[in-house]
């Protein structure tokens, strides 16, 4: 590592005293913990799909009314809540705190419309008798996976309310960044993404025709 | 003090008309699944192209919503195939697996 | 530095590393080549290829011991501080090239070369003709199930099971195959036979493993797990559980017992007379 | 210029002046990486403390203790002494004190930053380390004691409850809760080390320039946050098959004492062990590779001669943590797996000897032509380099399946395990210890009885391990509370007295240590120098102990590589990183 390379090294972004990804260090941060939330997830949905491979028996008890309407339902009102993050993040960019305010209220919405729905079509299915050890329909492992997964995915989306009514507070005073909103979009947009996952498996490939 | 120079530099973002056609381009992909989950295909097949599907999305997700399109290409080259790797190697040794498991069954 | 050592201090220290190096590097390999602790003799064709396996990677990977340590223990001693200035290089790409090729080569040529002997036990099956006999591992106990002379193994049933009453394994006594079942605690086969063994368990992970066969495989709830041997030499030999199973692991014990085809006749009599 | 208002910049946050800012809740990473390493100190001792029980037990298994009524101690105390050693040693030292600790102190240092870029995270990243690390330690004292399933915790038997045996009851949920927490603690450090080392390099600060101990900190954060998550998954899975009574792990129709078990059915006992082991051998890693770069660091530093091959070491540092995803399977060649996977892992894991072997050649390439000094920094790094060849060779063996139907599971694998990730990696912490003692408490450890400490320690180590070894070859299974059930085992116990003796006497040499910790902190020759070893990075340019915000706010500049000793026409033999070439002394 010779002086003779210094000055062309100096101008790369990884040459230090830079961020080279040009990004703040939280958002960084938020990726890196997107990534490892990612395996978590994976490593969920692998063990769903190694127990199914391994459990002929499994059941397909969502009929169209009232687990897919409800379903489907769902990933659009959670979809719609990743649009109006969107349009939260744009505003803070402008720095126009109040509609940044306002659209992140309507994703906090967006996300307990998503959880009410939810715990509906969960106590729908306690009401058929499906817990996460029995379900009247096969293996006991479908209410293990089934409320183990979507259990872990809603609990990321009450942490992600709580998280978007804290930033949402502190940017309304004035506490917090955009960059903070734009990070606090992020962790939205993932619990977003992983239901991208969770509803074809979970749900699309257990219909009862 | 630092907002105004991330601002400038990070934040050439997509227009509010292209994110709004990327979200009816995900609820439509939703309708497509929800669709093909009634045409009675084989379950192989089913999932392949509801896992691509969702691929699709996630990337639709990641790209826009998630503004990676916009950030330097480096941190998708550095980020995401450390984490694919990790996924697939799991996902080829994990169902080898439970189909070997399979054969060994008590009759 | 921090204080200058005198050139004495550094050489004491810099040849009693070496020495204790090259002491234990020596006493390391003699007692290798000694074979005062080692193998006992392998019974079957598969642990006699696995004993020259073993010897063709103890081979290379002594050479690579010795070196590595000797190199150090010279280095060390031959360029420890004498006043003298370090010779300033940053590293040499032929010579990373090839120590690097060197090494692609011995060792995964020596991973291929292994191939062979994993292929006998796990890629082949048993070969035709084979007597099965069923392993069932229980939390602390080894059971050995014979076909008997209809060669079916009757069913089981988990509910039947009850070692204090005799029937460890569950045997149903409604089905007429499992009339003429042997269950052993001890397993006996015919010397020069090819063996099939169907390893299972009942409760939590055990593992069969006996030395001479140079065989270990875990017995796994929920799995039947086949393994093959044809032991060419009579005996009696020692079965250990090899995987943590509980507190009683250490007295997970058994025997394996080789015997010429007659006796293992007389063997299959007894134990039937003592299952009436 | 980036400026970064969350921490790592430079100048923004104070010092703070209360006792319980400073020392407890602290967000100074030099004070979080102290409290990782009294963490870890703490730890290992723990840990020690419980192998000499076994050691004891094992060497005379049948002698009668006046002071223990009914012998020392019962198979069930046994195997628990066994599974907490093993827990507290990988999770609670050597994942802390390598990583968390020397890596919180002196990576921001190295690089040029004020602090890591999230501090209050790091804060609450040892705090919850803690609290996992208690979690833990409380399974000791609940009804059934701690857990009996070893630190891998293979289900059934860790699924089951206490009807498996005793201390699998309240014992391993505790365990497990104790490790998922500590999951969460160690993927916020890798997050919060990888940001740092991308965002707060100082300028000049390429990573051509990285010190090799920043390199290993920096893969070993990547191969934490890809596989604590996993692990986090796992953990989960079997806590609601302990708790919740689901089947993830549990296949059916399973009979324990007579009672058949009919509320678990469907799963699979190998799917925890592929979840565990994918994050399993990655943590191996996570243990060594910290080790590998203080060894670089100081074989160089104290050959005044560069680093051997700086490009190949950091080529073999990531080719290490690439293919530690691709091995995992190495560690159930056994366990029922398909045999064309294990043939697959088995050429993969051959694999990863290359790396190692890059590594060995290049330090023993850094050494030659130089100028060697023996402090005990330099010892143990020495020390290092010896064992990491005794313990990796040992690995070719265990790499192919044929062999490790015979070794599986035996006192080879214990041999081999404990020679390069135990003990090498003590050594490698050692080798910083003695290295940056002087930098961070201002006071050297005192050579003498460190040296002393050195010789006992390595010679220990060797007469302890070396004959395992041979155990293994003799058959000799691992977890066993005596060997009077097996008769061929009954020949060996020499062998076990000998290892005894020898691990006491090793023991003995690490309450050596601890005085020696202890009386220098307090009494030790005091270092007032910035660059007492003459050493070449940034942590070597600021006050010894450095102050609260690293570089007093100005921010370094960066004009060399790391390892820039003995150059041709300088006058001195050392180059610091952030001299300005123009005052560069010419000889």
């Amino acid at each position: 590592m010779h002086d003779v390379k210094t000055d062309a090294a100096l101008d790369s972004a990884w040459s230090g005293g830079a961020s080279p990804f040009a990004m703040g260090s939280k958002k960084l941060g938020m990726w890196l913990f997107i990534v490892s939330d990612t395996l978590t997830f994976s490593a969920l949905l692998i063990t769903y799909t190694y127990s199914r491979i391994t459990n002929p028996d499994w059941p397909k008890p969502f009929p169209m009314n009232p687990a897919i309407i409800f379903s489907t339902t769902m990933t659009v009102v959670l979809l719609a809540s990743s649009l109006t993050m969107v349009m939260a993040v744009m505003a803070a960019q402008r720095n126009d705190r109040k509609k940044t305010v306002l659209w992140m209220i309507a994703t906090m919405a967006g996300g307990l419309t998503f959880m009410a729905l939810h715990l509906r079509e969960w106590f729908h299915l306690f009401e058929e008798g499906a817990t996460i050890t029995h379900n009247p329909w096969g293996t006991p492992l479908f209410g293990a996976v089934f409320f183990g997964v979507t259990g872990m995915h809603m609990t990321h989306v009450l942490i992600g309310v709580i998280y978007l009514g804290i930033v949402a507070t502190g940017y309304g005073r004035g506490k917090f960044s955009a960059e903070d909103v734009e990070v606090n979009g992020l962790y939205w947009h993932f619990v977003d993404l992983v239901w991208m996952f969770v509803f074809p498996l979970v749900y699309l490939m257990s219909v009862k025709y | 003090m630092n907002d105004h120079a991330h601002a400038e530099e990070a934040h050439a973002g997509a227009s509010v008309g292209t994110n709004l056609a990327i979200w009816i381009g995900l609820v439509a992909i939703t309708g497509l699944e929800v669709f093909l989950a009634y045409e009675e295909l084989q379950p192989t097949l089913m999932l392949t192209i509801l896992i691509g599907l969702s691929l699709v999305k996630a990337a639709m997700i990641m790209s826009y919503f998630m503004h990676l399109k916009f950030e330097r290409f480096s941190l998708v080259l550095w980020l995401v195939p450390a984490m694919i790797f990790c996924i697939a190697m799991m996902m080829i040794f994990f169902f080898t697996e439970a189909y070997w498991g399979m054969g060994l069954r008590p009759h | 530095m921090l204080r200058r050592r005198s050139e004495v201090g550094s050489t004491t220290v810099a040849l009693s590393l070496a020495v204790f190096l090259v002491l234990m590097t020596v006493v390391t390999v003699y007692i290798f080549m000694a074979k005062v602790w080692w193998f006992p003799p392998a019974i079957t064709e598969f642990g006699h290829e696995i004993d020259d396996q073993f010897g063709r990677t103890l081979l290379i990977t002594g050479i690579v011991f010795v070196l590595a340590q000797f190199g150090l223990a010279y280095a060390v001693f031959k360029f420890r501080d004498q006043g003298q200035k370090a010779t300033y290089f940053e590293g040499n790409n032929t010579m990373e090239i090839v120590w690097t090729l060197a090494t692609v080569v011995l060792f995964v040529g020596l991973g291929l070369y292994a191939r062979n002997a994993w292929a006998q036990v796990h890629f082949q099956g048993a070969a035709e003709g084979a007597l099965p006999i069923e392993i069932t591992a229980q939390q602390f106990v080894w059971n050995f199930r014979y076909a008997g002379p209809d060669g079916k193994f009757g069913r089981e049933k988990p509910e039947l099971v009850s070692a204090s009453t005799g029937n460890p394994v569950g045997l149903d006594s409604t089905d007429p195959a499992s009339k003429d079942d042997i269950v052993a605690p001890v397993i006996a086969v015919p010397v020069n036979r090819e063996i099939e063994l169907i390893i299972r368990s009942q409760d939590v992970t055990h593992s069969f493993y006996v030395r001479e066969l140079r065989l270990k495989q875990d017995a796994v709830p929920g799995m039947e797990i086949h393994m093959h041997f044809n032991a060419a030499v009579p005996g009696n030999y020692e079965i250990a559980c090899a995987e943590l199973c509980g507190l009683g692991h250490y007295r997970m014990h058994s025997m394996l017992q080789v015997m010429a085809q007659e006796d293992f006749d007389k063997w299959v009599k007894d134990q039937e007379a003592a299952n009436q | 210029m980036v400026t970064h208002e969350n921490g790592g910049g430079h100048g923004h946050h104070q010092a703070p002046t209360g006792f319980i800012r400073k020392y407890v809740f602290s967000i100074d990473h030099k004070v979080i990486g102290i409290q990782y390493l009294c963490l870890a100190l703490f730890s290992v001792f723990v840990g020690m403390a419980l192998s000499a029980l076994m050691r004891l037990h094992l060497g005379w298994p049948n002698a009668h203790w006046s002071i223990f009524k009914g012998g020392l101690m019962t198979p069930e105390q046994y195997l628990a002494l066994m599974t907490m050693h093993g827990t507290i040693m990988v999770f609670m030292v050597l994942t802390t004190a390598p990583q968390s600790g020397f890596g919180n102190y002196f990576l921001p240092i190295q690089i040029g930053a004020a602090d890591m870029a999230f501090p209050v995270l790091n804060m609450l990243s040892f705090w919850t380390t803690m609290v996992s690390l208690l979690v833990m330690i409380a399974a000791f004292f609940v009804a059934g004691g701690a857990p009996i399933g070893g630190w891998t915790s293979y289900p059934p038997l860790s699924a089951l409850g206490e009807m498996a045996g005793p201390g699998q009851g309240a014992g391993e949920t505790l365990w497990i809760i104790g490790l998922a927490i500590f999951c969460g603690a160690s993927l916020m450090g890798a997050l919060n080390f990888i940001t740092t080392l991308i965002d707060l390099r100082a300028k000049g600060m390429t990573l051509g320039r990285l010190p090799l101990t920043c390199w290993t900190w920096f893969v070993t954060a990547i191969l934490g946050l890809l596989a604590f998550g996993v692990l986090l998954a796992a953990c989960i899975l079997l806590l609601l098959d302990r708790v919740a009574g689901t089947s993830f792990f549990i296949p059916g129709g399973l009979v324990i004492t007579d009672q058949v078990i009919t509320w678990h059915k469907g799963g699979s006992p190998l799917l925890w062990q592929h979840l565990f082991w994918f994050f399993g051998h990655p943590e191996v890693y996570i243990a060594i590779l910290p080790g590998m770069g203080v060894a670089s660091h100081l074989l160089s530093t104290f050959s005044r001669k560069p680093v051997f091959g700086y490009r190949a070491m950091v080529g073999a540092i990531c080719g290490i943590g690439f293919l530690g995803f691709c091995v995992w399977g190495h560690h159930m060649f056994i366990s029922g797996m398909s045999p064309y996977s294990a043939f697959a892992f088995s050429i993969l894991t051959m694999t990863i000897g290359v790396p190692s072997a890059i590594k060995t050649f290049n330090w023993l390439g850094t050494l030659w032509g130089g100028k060697i000094t023996f402090n005990c920094a330099m010892l143990f790094a020495l020390g290092f380099v010896s064992l990491f060849v005794s313990g990796g060779l040992s690995g070719l063996f265990l790499a192919q399946p044929a062999l490790d139907l015979y070794l599986h599971d035996g006192y080879f694998v214990v041999a081999h395990f404990h020679l390069i990730m135990g003990v090498a990696a003590i050594f490698g912490m050692f080798a910083g210890l003695y290295f940056w003692f002087p930098k961070m408490f201002g006071r050297f450890l005192n050579e003498g009885i460190g040296k002393l400490h050195f010789w006992l320690t390595f010679i220990g180590v060797y007469a302890i391990f070396m004959p395992m070894h041979f155990l293994g070859l003799a058959g000799h299974p691992r977890r066993y509370f005596d060997t009077t059930a097996v008769e061929f085992l009954q020949k060996l116990q020499p062998v076990h007295v000998f290892i005894s003796i020898a691990a006491f006497i090793t023991i003995g040499a690490q309450l050596i240590f601890l005085f020696n910790f202890f009386y220098s902190l307090y009494a030790g020759k005091e270092c007032k120098e910035e660059n007492p070893w003459h050493a070449t990075t940034l942590e070597w340019s600021i006050p010894t102990p450095p102050p609260f915000d690293n570089f007093a706010g100005v921010e370094p500049v960066v004009y060399h590589g790391p390892y820039e000793f003995s150059v041709p026409g300088a006058a001195d033999d050392y180059i610091p990183q952030h001299l300005a070439p123009n005052l560069v002394k010419k000889a």
